[in-house]
């Protein structure tokens, strides 16, 4: 694994609205994501069920914001509402204004269910190439993309194997690269570095924040990790009860070049994590 | 969404009145032999099935099937466990299970009449011989691919061998079981109606086949349909049987998908 | 090295040992002239071997065999995929399909000899009759089976609805169809036999029956064997072709310390 | 004058003509003509295939899978009764006239019933409640043997039928499986070298005389291949009339067609291939039917029913 | 989920060495657990593969020890060993002195797949029943025992369902609870809480030192998370390189009765998890 090194990932080329109007970036009155009383109920008549009931959370452009909240609360379904998989039952997400009503074009997803999003017919390469082919790339660029972003998650000898063939942690990392090579510029994580050992994580965790510097690329990502939440993001989302409401957003004020180690042994993250923990363990 | 349900319910209900209308209207003029109106078959189906020869065909085909089913069902579990867990045994009869297996099991009828005779005895045994394999295998496949974690769960609280094979094995093996007890059944369907081909001819199949043979077209029709009507039923019983018995598989199959 | 050897060890041994065993009845005399030596089958059968007759009707049996197989896998198949992502056609068929599912092809037989006569038609139709349905359920199980996960996995990448059935459910629908092709290979072979040997059809159906029907039981005994290698080989060449298709899939990846 | 697109011959001149034969010892017949050239002098190229039972032969007829098939008199009128549209081409095999008053019937008629050497039925009457093997129910040899019952004052209803094939039916009657059976030659010949007693010759009894295996083609066919037909006719009456003048010739063919050794044949009934087919042949078996009740009445024949009369 | 009120665990009636002399729980010189230079090689021949060369380690009566090192080096390799499913290839692995040649009868094991662990045939209380059969208790203690191990991992409300009908993290607690009602005098767990929230995953955390204090039970925990491995451990055991050998033993001294908030805040917890972070970060 060598995430630390990590290969420059070249400037994307796809038409992004965002890259031609570069003073939307730091603009925080334009969110990049806009979630405004949101709510979303599974089935109808009798057996429907409220999962989320009404939130509202915005996340502007070049920011990485985590969410963590207890297991079943909804976060799954939150973001497979943003992803246009799922239609809200009432409320709206929104993309640079435009409500999102299917998958929207600039927008990849990691799912929680990293074995099950993987194609296992298609080796490592393959399952890259999938998504990328109705973009109808030149051939050069698709295969750049593709080794640079198995380059980026430590995977470049892996490309030929199965994703069957590969541990747990490797396939989640297969799966943080398919969504690298497709180059979005709003990046979604559900539980991305759960399967990974402790000395992969940081450095995925690395490669996150890189990420974000070298393409201003919008990040959300759910996790159960609070250590985690507040070492990676701007802001931290804390969802609570069911059905799923936001209990806080706190915003995380530590240093711009994070570091494993000299930023987690700051006072500051010890009070942030504290912060976080104790909205979470409260009583349900 | 309750519109789309009774839609499906309307469609899925609908289809199957709608080819049988069709089917009556366009044959109701039929002069072909081969094809009599659907009128004539149901006439000649009720006349012949209900309930002249009841007792005497149909109960004694349905004795012989379910005879012949139910003891290649337990022989079959009972030696593919051996076969699965003793692996010498196994070894030496895969490849003449694989073997016969091949064979079709109507050809072995005749073999069947001359070393046992043609009574209900041959067809009983032709039955349970062919439906024997497709359960056996499956249950050498189940057995054989029953997770590792699962037996070493097993070792480690230590059940004992007995605990082992009936609380751990069977049940881990019971989907796969079900699943060539099926095709058994499919094919103890079919040798029940072979195996009446010869012999006293009584039975559904011999009926049919009788028709056919003397051009009463319509009486060969109305056995087909009792045919495909009892197929039908009897796999709806079995359907019911697996239900409850893997109540759990279904259960978490469904559930994987849904999730 | 040893280990490696002996399943192979034993299996010859169960083959000797149950042709011991024949040889013995059969020297007994326990079943008359219906149950000839083993030596006498085997020496009939290396004379069948030499005929043009035999060789012909093999051929027929697997040409028909074979092409029916291909004509119900592609049906199948298209069917399977039509069925399985619409609803509303999936509800339209449903009771005639389960209605349908448990007729064996010799329920029919006796209307396809009727209609069609003992010609290769009829046993080409009892066939694929008998091979369409399975492999119609099982594709509609897979597409049904397809993992959602993987379906929203191509949604969300912006890939079409015709992309996702040919590059994600079909993939995610093969071992079904294996399964089934599997199932439907040995069965095709068998009511290929059936169709000869009860609807006069052409193939080692009608040998068979010519044997019986003459009481050359030697002949009987010697032609169930073909069947029994043919259906081996059958099998074997199902199971090698679904390896190379599947070789992704469970049941079939080579375990990678 | 049928003369549509299926009549035009090949280019060589011939027609081709499929028929369907059950391969009994009697096709010799139809061997001799091929052999002999007498299709081909009536510019024919007739193909032979072997089909499994005579309903299964009338079904490809009439469909026009093949355009002629051998059938016995009994399931042609069976399927006539059933308006299966079906012609009479020509004779197939049969008795000679007078046959049923000779002395040694079991030499004309090749079907047989046969008992154990020691069975206690000594006359057809004896059989109620006893099991006969046929080779197929509602066929001529349950037919005939219900007459030989019925004619003896016994009730043919009585009687245990068994379906068997003729060798298995051979076994069971050695091993005492079945009491009665009835079998087809070479199996009656067969049966009784294995010590077996003949009871009867339910053929001859039933028919009396005349054509019993028929060619029959179907009535599309014999509207689109008249011709052809008429020469088929021509060239098996003419190797029919040859069958009979040439015993010793026509039973070596048998013998071979049938795989059966020379001797065996030889021992049995002798063939007879009768050159024409007469009505009253034919209704005599249709009123024989009705009168056991295997037919609800006798089949109204039409009046064309025998091709080129 | 109420596992911080723990009901208690009423004292185990099964004859136990270690109850009977309680003068050996205390004492280091015989170790519970005894790892004198085990090796494993799987397959034999060409294919031969040596995943442990040379491990040696001790776990006393009563002691909590954690082991964490990088995905794949053969961490549940070593526990198989110690659950007496593998053999070892040399050296020897020791109960109270006994070598383990096969399950040993006063341990458990909580596996690493726990959604493969459970049999999906039973339901969730008859799973917990089934290693107890042959234990041939009366059918009070039976209930009382699944009872209380349901209500430690907080399923009391589950107990009739099947495992595929709970969610990842409550299967994770289903076999956790399964090896508490056997009530083993050693616990091996492989990655026990790896699937379940932070909430979730710090109550198991309690529960694990509340048993190991109310029964003096012996613990060795596989973990991933190196926070976990601190907060949890007398000892965590930094398992390093391929084969795997004992990078260091690193004695965790936090005061006794440990606490989510406050032992997490104590300045010896960084430094502890930065002294095994360190270990673990330096290249392979
Ligand atoms: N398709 C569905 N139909 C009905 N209910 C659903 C569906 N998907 C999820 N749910 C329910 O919605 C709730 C929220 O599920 P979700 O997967 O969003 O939780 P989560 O916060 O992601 O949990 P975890 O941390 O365990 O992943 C759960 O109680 C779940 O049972
Ligand atoms: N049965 C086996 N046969 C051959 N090799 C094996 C077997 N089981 C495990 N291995 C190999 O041994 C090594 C150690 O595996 P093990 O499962 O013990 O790792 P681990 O430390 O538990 O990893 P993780 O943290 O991912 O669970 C791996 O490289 C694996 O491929
Ligand atoms: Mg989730
Ligand atoms: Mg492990």
């Amino acid at each position: 694994m060598s995430a630390r090194q990590v290969p420059v990932l070249p400037t994307r080329n796809r038409k992004s609205t965002m890259a031609q109007q570069p003073e939307t970036r730091i603009s925080a009155t334009t969110p990049r994501l806009d979630v405004a009383h949101l709510a979303k109920t599974y089935g109808s008549g009798d057996k429907s069920r409220t999962v989320i009931e009404d939130l509202t959370f915005t996340v502007d452009a070049g920011e990485v914001v985590c969410i963590v909240g207890p297991s079943g609360v909804g976060k799954t379904t939150l973001l497979k509402c943003l992803a246009g998989l799922h239609p809200a039952s009432s409320g709206r997400a929104a993309i640079d204004g435009r409500t999102i009503s299917g998958p929207p074009p600039e927008m990849a997803l990691v799912f929680q269910d990293y074995n099950r999003s993987l194609m296992p017919w298609l080796t490592v390469r393959k399952n890259l190439v999938l998504p990328l082919r109705h973009l109808k790339l030149p051939p050069a660029e698709l295969k750049e993309r593709c080794d640079s972003a198995l380059a980026a998650v430590g995977l470049s000898h892996a490309d030929n194997q199965y994703p069957w063939q590969l541990s747990g942690g490797m396939q989640q990392r297969v799966a943080i690269a398919r969504a690298l090579a497709y180059r979005p510029e709003i990046l979604i994580m559900d539980e991305p570095f759960a399967s990974v050992d402790a000395q992969t994580r940081f450095d995925l965790e690395d490669l996150c924040l890189k990420i974000r510097n070298d393409f201003n690329m919008t990040i959300l990502v759910v996790t159960h990790d609070i250590d985690e939440a507040v070492y990676l993001a701007d802001r931290v989302v804390v969802l609570g009860s069911r059905p799923a409401r936001v209990l806080k957003v706190v915003d995380v004020e530590l240093p711009a070049p994070r570091d494993q180690i000299t930023t987690r042994s700051l006072p500051e993250f010890a009070r942030q994590r504290t912060e976080v923990l104790s909205l979470i363990k409260r009583p349900a | 969404m309750r519109n789309v349900a009774i839609r499906n319910w309307v469609i899925g209900a609908g289809t199957p009145v709608l080819l049988l209308a069709a089917w009556w209207f366009l044959s109701a003029n039929s002069a072909d032999p081969f094809f009599p109106p659907l009128e004539t078959i149901l006439i000649r189906f009720q006349e012949l099935w209900l309930f002249d020869h009841f007792q005497s065909d149909v109960l004694l085909s349905l004795g012989n099937l379910f005879l012949g089913f139910a003891i290649a069902a337990v022989a079959g579990i009972g030696v593919g466990f051996v076969t699965a867990l003793v692996p010498p045994a196994r070894w030496m009869i895969d490849p003449l299970i694989h073997f016969l297996r091949g064979i079709p099991p109507v050809a072995l009828v005749p073999i069947f009449i001359s070393l046992i005779g043609f009574g209900t005895q041959m067809r009983v045994t032709s039955i349970a011989l062919a439906a024997l394999f497709p359960t056996m295998i499956a249950t050498v496949d189940g057995i054989r691919s029953v997770s590792n974690d699962l037996m070493d769960v097993a070792r480690v609280y230590r059940l004992s061998r007995k605990e082992r094979v009936l609380n751990v094995l069977l049940p881990a093996a019971m989907p796969q079981i079900f699943s060539g007890l099926q095709v058994s059944l499919q094919v103890a369907f079919i040798v029940m109606i072979a195996s009446e081909m010869l012999g006293s001819s009584q039975g559904i199949g011999a009926m049919t086949l009788l028709a056919q043979q003397s051009f009463m077209t319509a009486d060969m029709w109305a056995g087909i349909l009792l045919l495909g009507v009892i197929g039908f039923l009897v796999n709806i019983l079995f359907s019911l049987l697996k239900r409850k018995v893997l109540s759990w598989y279904i259960g978490s199959r469904r559930m994987a998908r849904a999730a | 090295m040893k280990a490696s050897i002996r399943p192979y060890a034993f299996s010859a041994l169960g083959i000797a040992g149950a042709l011991v065993i024949w040889q013995v009845l059969a020297t007994a005399n326990v079943a008359g002239n219906a149950l000839p030596l083993a030596t006498t089958v085997f020496t009939t059968l290396a004379t069948i071997l030499g005929t043009g007759t035999f060789w012909s009707a093999l051929g027929a049996t697997i040409g028909i065999a074979l092409l029916a197989l291909a004509l119900a896998a592609l049906a199948g198949v298209v069917l399977g995929l039509l069925i399985g992502s619409f609803e509303s056609v999936r509800y339209a068929t449903l009771a005639v399909l389960e209605f349908l599912k448990p007729v064996p092809p010799i329920v029919i037989l006796p209307l396809a000899v009727l209609v069609l006569g003992p010609t290769a038609e009829m046993a080409l139709f009892l066939v694929v009759f008998g091979c369409l349905l399975p492999i119609i359920m099982q594709t509609v199980d897979g597409v049904q089976g397809t993992d959602p996960v993987a379906r929203d996995t191509a949604r969300s990448y912006g890939m079409g609805e015709g992309e996702i059935l040919a590059r994600v459910v079909l993939p995610s629908a093969m071992p079904y169809i294996g399964t089934a092709m599997r199932v439907a290979a040995p069965a095709a072979l068998v009511v290929t036999v059936v169709a000869g040997l009860l609807g006069g059809g052409p193939g080692l159906g009608q040998s068979i029956y010519q044997a019986q029907a003459a009481g050359d039981y030697a002949s009987l005994y010697g032609l169930v064997i073909v069947l029994g290698v043919l259906g081996l080989l059958f099998q074997g060449a199902t199971r090698l072709a679904e390896r190379r298709v599947l070789h992704w899939h469970e049941s079939y990846r080579e375990v990678v310390p | 004058g049928g003369s549509g697109p299926a009549t035009a011959p090949a280019a060589d001149g011939t027609t081709t003509l499929k028929v369907g034969t059950i391969g009994i010892g009697s096709d010799a017949g139809i061997r001799l003509a091929a052999d002999k050239g007498y299709f081909k002098e009536q510019g024919l190229n007739v193909e032979i295939s072997v089909i499994a039972n005579p309903p299964a032969g009338i079904a490809a007829a009439q469909s026009g899978q093949i355009d002629l098939t051998y059938t016995p008199s009994i399931p042609l009128l069976n399927a006539l009764s059933q308006n299966v549209p079906l012609k009479i081409i020509a004779a197939a095999d049969g008795y000679k006239d007078g046959a049923s008053e000779g002395a040694d019937l079991n030499r004309v008629d090749d079907t047989g019933l046969l008992v154990q050497q020691g069975s206690t039925i000594n006359r057809p009457k004896d059989l109620e409640g006893k099991s006969v093997s046929v080779p197929a129910r509602k066929a001529q040899l349950e037919v005939t043997v219900s007459k030989l019952v019925k004619d003896d004052g016994g009730d043919p209803a009585k009687v245990n039928w068994m379906v068997l094939d003729p060798s298995s039916a051979l076994q069971s009657l050695n091993s005492g499986r079945v009491d009665a059976a009835s079998l087809v030659a070479p199996f009656t010949s067969k049966a009784a070298s294995e010590g077996n007693r003949l009871l009867a010759s339910p053929g001859v009894e039933f028919f009396e005389q005349g054509a019993i295996g028929l060619w029959v083609s179907g009535a599309n066919t014999v509207k689109s291949k008249e011709k052809a037909l008429e020469g088929f006719k021509t060239a098996i009456y003419k190797a029919n009339a040859y069958a009979n003048g040439h015993i010793d010739e026509a039973q070596q063919l048998s013998a071979e067609i049938t795989k059966t050794p020379l001797e065996v044949v030889k021992s049995g009934a002798v063939n007879y291939w009768p050159e024409e087919v007469r009505l009253e042949d034919i209704e005599r078996a249709n009123k024989n039917l009705a009168e056991l009740g295997f037919l609800s009445a006798p089949v109204k024949l039409p009046a064309d029913v025998i091709f080129g009369k």
